[in-house]
């Protein structure tokens, strides 16, 4: 069925080191390489950058109109470089879903790692052929006179979701605007839901 | 290729499930094959195109039978075996060597400090943009056709999407051409659109209601639209 | 379904291998497979349609790592569970009484003598046509278009055949349709044309020259050819 | 890569004699049903039905006009009870090739048990979109002007290839020329070679 987790497979934890060492010993791999990685993700984990992006486009409209229309620029003012996201906005009329069904496409560098669930088998096959049904299984009704765009991230270009704010959403500041934004909410499968 | 990774549309894989909490790695190894592919890469030994192919190379039922990260673990041990960084033997041979020692680390196999001058990993410095050295063929509002017919190689164009009529909703930019580049091929850049597709036409009658798919399609994918469906 | 059972044009798969002398079956239990399946067959457990659908319902990377009589067995012990002829539980006791007794047979595991009266499987007296109840919709001759999308159930045309133009060579008379048979919704007979596909159709520019590809189509998974490609 | 041959896995073997077992008990299954099904293949192996028809066809045209037009009855006259074969017939024109890309569809009742490599992944794959290529890897090469059909066994029709038969045909008995005629040569991978 495709695993989701991996074995505590001794197989593939001994490849992996014997690659990692092969490659340390040609001078291919920094010693601390494996280090800053596993820290760089572990300290800045989940959707940070596209959650700011997104909080500071619902509190200024002419930040979104550049997040919108000069993503690149709109994410330099955050500090990040990226060059080839495209965002879409949720309206009343479409609501937005993002996928890559030939591999796992995601914007690692806005959102990022993504979510084991978005790389598995099941959502890459149906996201794209019956993706109402796929997001009333997971929670998001979204009624049949509501346009679904979904985005399969075939080339270079990634996506992330401009969700509509929650209620209330005029009265909170940007940050926390930002803790309220999930990264399922930017990838197109829940909604940002007010918090209590 | 048209391999099992190939999975818009297809059937038999299941419901959805999302984990709670999610840790960002499963189990250190995961990021150590992140760091490998990323250093691997930073050093030019593949690309990105390469990469992916390699991942479709992988036999189809391990393919299907394995993690998001053991399909990274097998493409990139493939390309440095293929461009001759590593050998098999010495792959196999390091790799017994750790089965037998169950919680070394990658130094222990070393007999002498690893040489200086190794590459960090860096990120978000590539871009896939090229200068444009013509102008496209196709602009916004312009109904095209996909090509029809299997890949020879590696391709971005999804099965379920060939043969298909749609709509060009935005000119994405010049972009390093993945059907050639994946082959060593060169980088051929060409215009990128974002083609949009009625979910009807890509799913007949078993299409849901009120959808489209967007597909970010190379222009040699695409051709103008001859017939009305 | 749209399932990795629907290989038609797939890549990835290797050469074709074949084995000098082989014999009939590779080991005994093979045998006994086909036999249970026919039984349970000749019993009126399932249908054709349900067994072929059974096995598409293995889970995709079982599938492609099974052996074809390692998917027989699986589509059987599914059927066999489904339609309550043995329950999940004595058929997990039962395989755990085998194999803790390695070169038990069969009949080892029973108390009592079986009953009398069970079938013998026999061969080739079944068929699958039906009188025709109305006239069929096509003509050899006629340009047809198949069906577009994703099919929902089971079903005998191959995602490789979707939204095609081909020709009616052959009228193949009435039989039972298996989207509806597989699925306990009866045996709704429809005519069955053979349809010849130019090979340039299916696989566009990278379609060999000078072929083409004939596959049995029932009716309902056909319309006239309106478009002219 | 989709195993031709069995592991010899103890569990398999433990299922098959589960079901077995629990089928007998159920009166399901007639105790000598397995060795029956085991004894009838051994001795009664590959394509000898189809052999001798195809040797018929050759040696008698009325027959070839009854195998091609009538095959039902042109198997019964064989002793053979078998009401859907279609017989597709190899011109200089013509070469044909069968296949199951959905599973294994095979004239089981007139050309026995189909041999792996039909059953195999790569065959099912390969066979309706690249027979050039795949029939020259088996060492067939079928010349470009000569057009290759591919029967794709979807429905319950059956198909078999009529060979043509090789040089010096005429001075062979029909059994003689049915010991020539192999079971890949009536699935369209192989001539009818003359024997030495």
């Amino acid at each position: 069925m495709g695993k989701n987790h991996p074995n505590v497979d001794d197989d593939v934890v001994s490849r992996v080191r014997a690659l990692e060492s092969l490659l340390l010993e040609k001078g291919l791999l920094a010693p601390d390489a494996v280090d800053r990685v596993i820290r760089h993700y572990e300290a800045d984990t989940g959707p940070m950058v596209g959650a700011r992006a997104v909080a500071r486009a619902w509190r200024d409209p002419g930040y979104k109109r550049r997040l919108l229309g000069e993503t690149t620029a709109a994410l330099a003012d955050l500090g990040v470089e990226f060059d080839r996201l495209v965002v879409v906005e949720n309206t009343p009329a479409v609501h937005n879903l993002v996928v890559c069904t030939l591999c796992s496409c995601y914007p690692w560098g806005v959102m990022g790692l993504p979510p084991t669930w978005y790389k598995s088998f099941p959502y890459r096959a149906r996201a794209v052929a019956e993706p109402r049904q796929l997001l009333a299984e997971l929670g998001l009704h979204v009624p049949p006179e509501r346009e679904i765009r979904v985005w399969d991230s075939s080339a270079e270009l990634r996506y992330m979701v401009l969700p509509a704010p929650p209620t209330g959403s005029e009265n909170r500041s940007e940050d926390e605007l930002a803790c309220l934004i999930t990264r399922d909410a930017l990838i197109g499968v829940a909604e940002v839901a007010a918090a209590g | 290729m048209d391999g099992v990774h190939d999975l818009g549309g297809m059937h038999g894989f299941g419901r959805v499930d999302r984990e709670p909490d999610e840790p960002p790695f499963h189990a250190p190894w995961e990021g150590a094959v992140v760091a490998v592919m990323r250093a691997s890469g930073a050093a030019g030994v593949f690309n990105i195109d390469e990469f992916r192919h390699s991942i479709e190379r992988m036999e189809p039922d391990r393919y299907l039978a394995s993690t998001y990260y053991e399909r990274w673990l097998d493409g990139v041990a493939r390309l440095l075996v293929e461009k001759g960084v590593v050998t098999a033997a010495d792959l196999e041979a390091r790799t017994a060597f750790f089965r037998a020692r169950a919680g070394a680390s990658a130094d222990d196999a070393l007999s002498a400090p690893p040489p200086p001058g190794a590459l960090s990993p860096r990120r978000g410095a590539e871009t896939f943009f090229r200068p444009a050295t013509a102008p496209p063929r196709f602009a916004v509002g312009d109904r095209v056709r996909t090509r029809n017919g299997r890949a020879r190689g590696h391709t971005r164009l999804p099965r379920y999407a060939r043969d298909k009529a749609g709509v060009v909703a935005a000119l994405r930019g010049v972009c390093v051409f993945p059907d050639t580049n994946a082959h060593g091929r060169g980088e051929q850049p060409e215009p990128v659109y974002g083609v949009g597709f009625a979910a009807r036409e890509l799913w007949g009658d078993t299409a849901e209601p009120n959808q489209q798919v967007f597909i970010d399609l190379w222009e040699s994918y695409l051709e103008p639209d001859a017939r009305r469906g």
